[in-house]
């Protein structure tokens, strides 16, 4: 099987928005879990409710929603475009709805761990003078990392497969902004093109299978540390 | 840059092409998705010249909003809607509809051929006795999908896309043009993209007898 | 050190309704299990939120309900021993015992990692992880990693319960040491008396979450004496012993004390149960005790069902116990002469 | 806004997926879960893999390979059509695109919360007689009981959203299959249906907004008792 | 109980490599912090699968490494208490404590709910969760919890570390009841020799993950009477007293024992150290010990710096320490005759 050209650019733009999206993600999911778990503030339900929204609606709402925000008639957008910087129609959209549709996994996955921190430790750090932001980075983030682990390997997976919202705020440009998912749909909606599908399905599961293994290796190593 | 619907992907591939080969320096970049959705990119700013929708509705859509050159706008090529289905069945009339069990459309609300379809069963009078055995696609090639699986009894496509039917599926009925507008793919040149001298000269392209030739190859009626 | 701690605490069904002034530089908190101990110790430390009350450390407001004060736990400097290690997990024990260490200002940074290793016998186990510790290793390591944060005041909630008696005795003087060196007050919880008569020189005593008294340890071994199992403990400091018939002559108030040739030969505290001192009237010609020291009977007090009696021997400060008969019939009174018969082994090195 | 009674019946069948879903997928994810955080076998990478392919492939995709499998053509079709079983086109298969399409959220939530489980604990229990199945009930499933609550909300949200598998596998039948996200889609891609969609998109987050809200409280009761 | 083990297991750094026979209803294992003993029990559980070798209890193959058996921990009817209690968090103290009791065969049961909460005083916590207990009440509750599944064999990692000695000594007792009328055997590891004494017919005593000697307590404690601050201890059996001058006298050995009254008016086991005992040539006319007893020397042995003597006072058995000087100076010679002078307050009961 040999793949087109923009097949192979597709393969290559998706690797790239997925780890870009991970990297941009990991910082604001580590600290939105933080606030969740241990803070104690007003409106920390509302809060949650607004990262887990756009795990509840259809991605192609995200999206439109997304476009409204980002557009040139958008709040942010007009700030952008102020800036000269371009997101619609660019691959840092596809970016931008991979970050927002996994976020709410992302985030889970963390607070999750945080949650079973033995407290004991967090007061021993802050009785060996460990402020709250050097807890965070010493205590916190260590004891989290199984899930902050499975959180950016399941986000990361998750921004592989993420469709709906990136058609629609990137735009299906083969080439330029055309991820995986993308493809494959272009492709196995023309009865001819189900083989290419197929093939390209199986790069995306080779892809995060690769990423599972890096993940399983690293808490193996650590375990065994 | 050009915004395409899915269902004219193919043809507006190869005709961007062939443009492309003879005037050297342009370079088109093109983006497919639903009308609807394209409709809204470039409402919101994407830096698109030239729109091919599946139907006015979202071209009329942009012009009210002031987003799309009226003067531009034309019709670029037409199609034909067509029942496809099991080859076993016969389908004389829309009447013989009525004894299926599963009838895919696109969905009205959202795909033109599903609009178009809708309109067929209305006029035929069948609207009510159908009405719980459609199956809502979000898009032609859906029900394509389901034809060709065997999931439904039949599906309302468009011609060009029956075309390339398996050997599971074939056109067992083409829908009378009476019964429904003429299902036409119009385009249209917004705000930046009637500034653009290459625009025009795509536009004029299209009309030519070459360009003409690859619709109708594809299965597109052009008169 | 100076504390004054004035707070109520709901827990539950347990009410905490404490007053305490202490201070001193080794105060211990006493009490049986569900006293309160535990939930004091979170008080000082920060990491419990007195109901109403105010928390005040050498002058300096740690809690104040009414003023809304309430100084963060790591500006506190007061670090804890728990009696679960709470080691963290993924850190080396090198690096566990360096977290505090890390933490303190280099400028009052007064113990140096070496030192506590030695001491505390955890040299060999720097690189290994926490989870790898057996149950001995792993206090040993958090009692490190606390006394390296160079803190205020040091709280320990029943430290050495999972020690053996040899490493126990070898820690308590340590940290005698160091809060006398680099004097760092510390308050130590436990309901051992034994302990709390090492280690504190005040104790709070502590009773169904309401302080009972506040006294020495002294007052408070008196007043147990006749209850408790160890007896009262009279400390001894000795000077360089030498060699005598196999056994170790240790100068002691004027005189000299034998004692076991494994009491080790260099100066030191020793500690005598007050149950290892016999008295007799007259000097036995032969007796299996190494010690017989004529003494004058300095006074008598009385706990539980035992008589106190406290002894001047050349000087030498003593407290013997003995039964309420036992006085009557050796006819002990103030002022009064009197053989005080005690083993050579009875003295325990601390 | 007055909803058309198909919007009515949109909201009511997508409240009854979701928890027929989540009914279905809990004991199913509980034994994955459980299989990847104790289980010691081989082939356990390749079971992982396979329970994340959902979250990878685009979840057209995914609807796309369903409906080869379980359309009348595909083996499991057949073999249920023997049955006398139809899963095509009826809400039973919007269940079974939620279940496979958020089943990897679920598994990934409870195997964190299992992960964090003293050993001890398990091992005090064996020693007082509990055989694994007695374990995982009496000590496993309490234990994980923040990770379940977690990622059945989690999939709950996501099965209130899930949009390309549905529509392949259930179709898009108003008043019989077409569930709030297919509803939402429809009226947001014609120009004139934009008022309702967003009001549809309104239910959708109400509704995981009470879900989200039910999960805290019992968190919140449980902690407190 | 019958207990035969030969097995290895590699642990880090930490090579065990034990091979031990043994057979009693209270066994011990006893050696320092990092010896191996806790690794010992989680092969007797089935917690850790040894690398080779094979467990038979009471003549029952629970591992075998070259036949490939291998007992799941639930079959083995072998219940544990942890140095760390690891009470089910989501249980109440009261499910806890019946968790073993409802998975152990009706038949089987032996011990009921009701006499365990009254004798570890656990009955007022039943309602509450395991996170609301203090240390103390955590680790009674473990204890209890393991009693209640009416195991096969008790294994007991230092269960008492944690517990006040009041407590502690009110739960020996019962622990030996349960094990003698019950017939439940335990093996008890701890690295107090008192406990040892107290708890075990046989000691195991490992050191470095090898076994270095299987004995009796008496052996051990004799052996290591010289190290051990508390000396050897010698376990009386005393009759019902009767009051006496303020003092509660107790039957022993065809004469009587003087005790403190605090001792309580009934019959039961006491503990006398070896330390306690002083001996004298001749009778001395007034000492504070209220109790002189003649006795003939049995035999003598050295332990360490120490000369155990072991005294024959009309067919009660003592054995008392003395140096090796005062060996000599009071010519203890075995069928001599001594006095041999102890404390009212020197007895403790069980
Ligand atoms: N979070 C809580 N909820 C309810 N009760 C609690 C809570 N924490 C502690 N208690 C209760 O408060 C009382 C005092 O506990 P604390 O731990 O201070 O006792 P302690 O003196 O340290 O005991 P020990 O010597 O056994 O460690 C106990 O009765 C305990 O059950
Ligand atoms: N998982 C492990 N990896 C590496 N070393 C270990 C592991 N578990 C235990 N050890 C080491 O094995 C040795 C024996 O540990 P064990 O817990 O059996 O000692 P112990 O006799 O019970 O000590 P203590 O009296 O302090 O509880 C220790 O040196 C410990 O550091
Ligand atoms: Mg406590
Ligand atoms: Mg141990």
């Amino acid at each position: 099987m040999q793949f087109a050209p923009t097949d192979i650019q597709a393969i290559l733009l998706s690797a790239r928005v997925g780890v870009v999206a991970t990297l941009v993600a990991l910082p604001l999911g580590f600290l939105a879990a933080w606030l969740l778990a241990f803070g104690r503030f007003k409106g920390k339900l509302l809060l949650e409710l607004l990262f887990n929204l756009p795990l509840t609606l259809p991605p192609v709402v995200v999206g439109y929603l997304l476009l409204l925000l980002l557009g040139s008639q958008g709040a942010l957008g007009r700030l952008l475009d102020l800036l000269g910087i371009k997101i619609i129609f660019t691959w840092k959209a596809a970016v931008i709805a991979s970050v927002v549709v996994g976020f709410p996994l992302l985030v889970r996955s963390i607070r999750l761990a945080m949650e079973g921190i033995d407290l004991h430790l967090v007061q021993a750090a802050r009785s060996l003078g460990a402020g709250p932001l050097d807890i965070i980075l010493t205590v916190i983030l260590p004891l989290s990392r199984r899930g902050i682990m499975a959180g950016s390997s399941l986000f990361f997976a998750r921004s592989l497969g993420e469709f709906g919202a990136t058609i629609i705020i990137a735009g299906n440009m083969p080439g330029v902004t055309q991820t995986l998912p993308l493809a494959i749909y272009d492709y196995a909606s023309s009865p001819s093109g189900e083989g290419t599908a197929l093939a390209l399905c199986a790069v995306s599961i080779l892809l995060s299978l690769a990423v599972l293994m890096l993940h399983e290796t690293i808490l193996q190593h650590k375990k065994g540390a | 840059s050009l915004s395409v619907a899915a269902s004219l992907r193919e043809s507006v591939t190869e005709l961007s092409d062939l443009f492309q080969k003879r005037t050297p320096g342009v370079s088109f970049k093109k983006n497919f998705g639903a009308s609807g959705a394209l409709a809204k990119q470039i409402e919101s700013g994407a830096p698109v010249d030239l729109f091919f929708a599946a139907n006015n509705e979202w071209v009329e859509y942009l012009i009210k909003k002031k987003l799309a050159d009226e003067k531009s706008a034309g019709l670029f090529a037409y199609n034909q809607l067509v029942v496809a289905g099991k080859p076993g069945l016969k389908i004389a009339s829309m009447q013989d509809l009525v004894k299926l069990n599963r009838i895919a459309i696109g969905s009205p609300k959202s795909v033109p051929a599903g609009e178009y379809a809708m309109a067929a069963f209305k006029k035929s009078g069948i609207d009510k006795q159908v009405e719980k055995k459609l199956v809502l696609a979000k898009d032609v090639r859906e029900c394509l999908l389901y034809a060709d699986r065997g999931e439904v009894d039949a599906a309302f496509v468009y011609k060009t896309d029956a075309l390339l039917l398996s050997k599971h599926a074939k056109i067992l009925y083409v829908v009378p043009e009476n019964l429904h507008d003429r299902v036409t793919y119009p385009m249209v040149l917004t705000v930046a993209g009637s500034k653009k001298p290459e625009a025009a000269a795509f536009i004029k392209f299209l009309a030519s007898a070459e360009a003409k030739a690859v619709l109708t190859k594809h299965g597109f009626e052009v008169r | 050190m100076e504390l004054q701690l004035q707070a109520a605490k709901q827990q539950g069904n347990f009410q905490l309704e404490l007053e305490l002034k202490v201070s001193g530089e080794r105060i211990g908190v006493f009490g049986p299990s569900g006293s309160g101990k535990s939930t004091l110790v979170n008080l000082l430390a920060g990491l419990a939120r007195p109901d109403r009350g105010s928390i005040l450390l050498d002058g300096k407001t740690l809690f104040d309900g009414t003023a809304g004060v309430n100084v963060a736990p790591d500006q506190r400097r007061i670090a804890m021993v728990f009696q679960q290690h709470a080691l963290f997990p993924h850190l080396t024990v090198r690096k566990n015992l360096l977290y505090g260490y890390q933490r303190c200002p280099a400028t009052e940074r007064r113990i140096e990692l070496a030192e506590v290793a030695e001491v505390l016998e955890i040299g060999d186990l720097m690189g290994q992880m926490p989870d790898t510790l057996s149950g001995g290793q792993s206090q040993r390591v958090a009692l490190g990693r606390a006394i390296l944060a160079s803190p205020r005041l040091l709280l320990m909630d029943e430290p050495l319960s999972a020690l053996d008696d040899d490493l126990r005795y070898r820690i308590i003087p340590y940290l005698k040491l160091v809060s006398e060196r680099f004097k760092i007050p510390f308050m130590f919880i436990s309901h051992s008396l034994v302990e709390m008569r090492l280690m504190a020189d005040q104790v709070a005593v502590l009773e169904k979450g309401a302080l009972t008294a506040v006294m020495t340890p002294e007052e408070l071994a008196r007043q147990r004496m006749g209850q408790s199992p160890a007896g009262y403990i009279n400390l001894l400091e000795l000077g360089v012993p030498q060699e005598k018939q196999g056994l170790l002559a240790y100068p002691w108030a004027g005189g000299e004390l034998l004692l076991s040739s494994n009491a080790g030969a260099e100066r030191g505290m020793f500690e005598l149960s007050s149950k290892d001192i016999i008295l007799c009237k007259r000097h036995p010609d032969a007796i299996s005790a190494r010690n017989l020291l004529p003494c004058t009977v300095r006074s008598l007090f009385e706990t539980g069902s035992k008589i106190g009696v406290e002894l001047d021997c050349k000087g030498g400060i003593l407290v013997a116990e003995i039964v309420p008969d036992a006085a009557r019939e050796l006819d002990i009174t103030p002022g009064g002469i009197i053989w005080a018969a005690i083993k050579a082994s009875a003295f325990r090195r601390l």
